[in-house]
């Protein structure tokens, strides 16, 4: 018997639980304590969290909000009647694979990745679809527009934050997220220099 | 209950790309006509790449050089429309051939290892994010695979006003509203004016006299006439010479100048 | 300990829980049935809503069609009141003081008192803050309301009874019906701290 899972929740437990199931949006345990007179939830989530761990319904944190969904291995029942998700282009699911595991990014380090220029189009679609945002501009000259994921792509995509990004620490540690600049300085173990390359840019 | 037990048959992402899939291109039928498929000549060098089925670090860059070199020509030789910058790469990587085949004397800058690194480098880079977008895309999908309630109730928060007000501002309140509304008597002082008659009387007696342009203010009583120093009674005599001025104006039997905004006006009889 | 409530709960029991969590409409047994391949859910429900009765939502059957709920002793969290302090406006303390002065005392003598109309929501922002009432009608033609002050307008401004109030020979004394006053008072915005009154501080 797992701690908290058979016995009786207590009223704050209760109260979150509620409160969680009833939102139309996923809520910060800051929004939730607000909610609920400034009470500290976090140990309430903690024991729902593992209450719910077993059950046909998780409660998961997605970048520091917290929601109900059903659970993963039941996809297959569930899935059937739901309106499909739109289909990105692979124009577009490799632009935001690259926003997501090198933001911020900018759309000429985007470019220089791919090694083609991206459609105004594909940013926007992703950006509409909400997993996208701009995230400020790069101090350089030129001060391009950088960009980031949003809360509601760590949602859709059930990650709890940017750590857990498919194999992210193994690209990290091969040095795949870095730039071929810095790689090649490092294979070289010299400077960089000037290279003619024109499949660059 | 066989549904349940029932391995998940669509967790699979193999529909979601619409991007050349690479079993297809492997015919080489397919790879020539698929032309529009690359996403220029960086993700055909990939594909190609990818046939040596080695690991990108260990590829051999002189094969995948002929490799895309022999793409181009039999594509050429098809007499497909090649976009420029596939050529330019066909072009860079002819150099890069005899750059690493030939022997060298001096050594340039930058060498042609370091440039064939570059593009391995590249190359990683682009398969790593392709093989992270494949794996992002087969997660479990909020609203594909799994899903937020259907019917939430929603949380509403309604503001209830807190009214402050305290016994000082009350009373006051009632006292003001008390002054405010106590009948208050007015009385009206008689001022000394000219009337509107009195001031046409004299504007009309004088331009009949004069024929030149006069200033209105000369229409004016003299202050050393008597009660006429009374600035109110002045600025009354202003106001109703003005006001006969324009009148007679309005009846043709005096016109009016101003040579500027706020500047001196000026009067002379109209003869008929 | 009751039965199912701390146990695993099966794979039919989370297929039902995530497909009732999931369904945007109540859904009868038979449905849910369908929906899960044709297996018999009546004990899953069974075990379901016990699970959940002493949580914080409930499985609830209502006309054969089952969905999840707010627990009933906390349906208060879906309709929180959050408390804003805000300061009478001018106009209304007018009328209050009219209220309290004269009660029971109509709109029509209101408005003769104050010399201006009264704005209908006047009224009402008073009667929400609870300090004034409806005092049934006057027994003339028109049969108007009459309006009066609460035991709360007397808690709230710490009088014993409406005989506290100071009279028009206080209110003069004080200078408070002094019509200069009254203009400078107004132009200073208010002006509490311009009164310069022992008897009142």
């Amino acid at each position: 018997m797992m701690l908290g899972s058979g016995s009786e929740p207590d009223d704050l437990v209760r109260a979150v639980e509620a409160t969680l199931f009833a939102t139309a949006e996923p809520m910060t345990a800051e929004a939730i304590s607000a909610h609920l007179g400034g009470a500290d939830v976090r140990s309430a989530l903690a024991e729902l969290a593992e209450h719910y761990r077993r059950r046909g319904i998780h409660l998961v944190e997605r970048g520091r909000r917290w929601h109900f969904e059903t659970a993963g291995d039941l996809a297959h029942l569930l899935r059937r009647e739901r309106e499909e998700v739109r289909r990105l282009s692979r124009a577009a699911t490799e632009v935001l694979a690259i926003v997501a595991y090198h933001e911020p990014v900018s759309r000429a380090e985007i470019e220089a990745i791919r090694g083609v220029q991206t459609a105004r189009g594909t940013l926007d679609v992703l950006m509409e679809a909400g997993w996208v945002r701009v995230a400020g501009r790069r101090e350089v000259p030129g001060r391009p527009v950088v960009y980031a994921t949003t809360p509601e792509f760590l949602e859709h995509f059930g990650l709890g934050s940017r750590r857990d990004l498919p194999g992210i620490d193994e690209l990290r540690a091969a040095g795949l997220l870095d730039p071929v600049e810095d790689a090649l300085a490092d294979a070289l173990g010299g400077g960089t220099t000037e290279v003619d390359d024109p499949s660059v840019g | 209950m066989d549904r349940i037990a029932e391995p998940a048959l669509f967790t699979g992402d193999e529909a979601e790309w619409d991007g050349p899939a690479p079993a297809a291109a492997r015919e080489d039928a397919a790879l020539y006509l698929a032309l529009d498929g690359w996403e220029g000549p960086l993700d055909l060098l990939l594909d190609l790449a990818r046939r040596q089925k080695v690991d990108l670090r260990k590829i051999s860059i002189l094969a995948l050089v002929d490799q895309y070199l022999a793409y181009i020509e039999r594509a050429e030789a098809l007499r497909l429309e090649l976009a420029a910058d596939y050529l330019v790469m066909a072009a860079w990587l002819a150099y890069l051939k005899s750059a690493l085949l030939l022997p060298r004397e001096e050594q340039e800058e930058p060498s042609p290892e370091e440039l064939a690194m570059r593009l391995q480098l590249r190359l990683q880079r682009l398969a790593a994010m392709r093989d992270a977008a494949a794996r992002l895309m087969a997660r479990d999908r909020l609203g594909r695979d799994v899903f937020a309630r259907g019917a939430p109730e929603g949380l509403r928060i309604d503001r209830r006003n807190l009214w402050q007000c305290d016994w000082f501002e009350l009373v006051q309140a009632y006292g003001q509203v008390k002054a405010r509304t106590t009948p208050v008597v007015h009385m009206v002082r008689e001022r000394p004016v000219m009337t509107l008659d009195t001031a046409l009387a004299r504007v009309s007696a004088m331009l009949g006299v004069r024929l030149e342009w006069i200033e209105l203010c000369e229409f004016l009583p003299a202050t050393c006439d008597g009660d006429w120093a009374d600035p109110r009674l002045r600025r009354s005599a202003l106001a109703s010479s003005f006001v006969a001025a324009l009148e007679l104006a309005r009846l043709g039997k005096a016109e009016l100048a101003q040579d500027e905004v706020f500047g001196r006006l000026r009067l002379r009889a109209v003869r008929a």
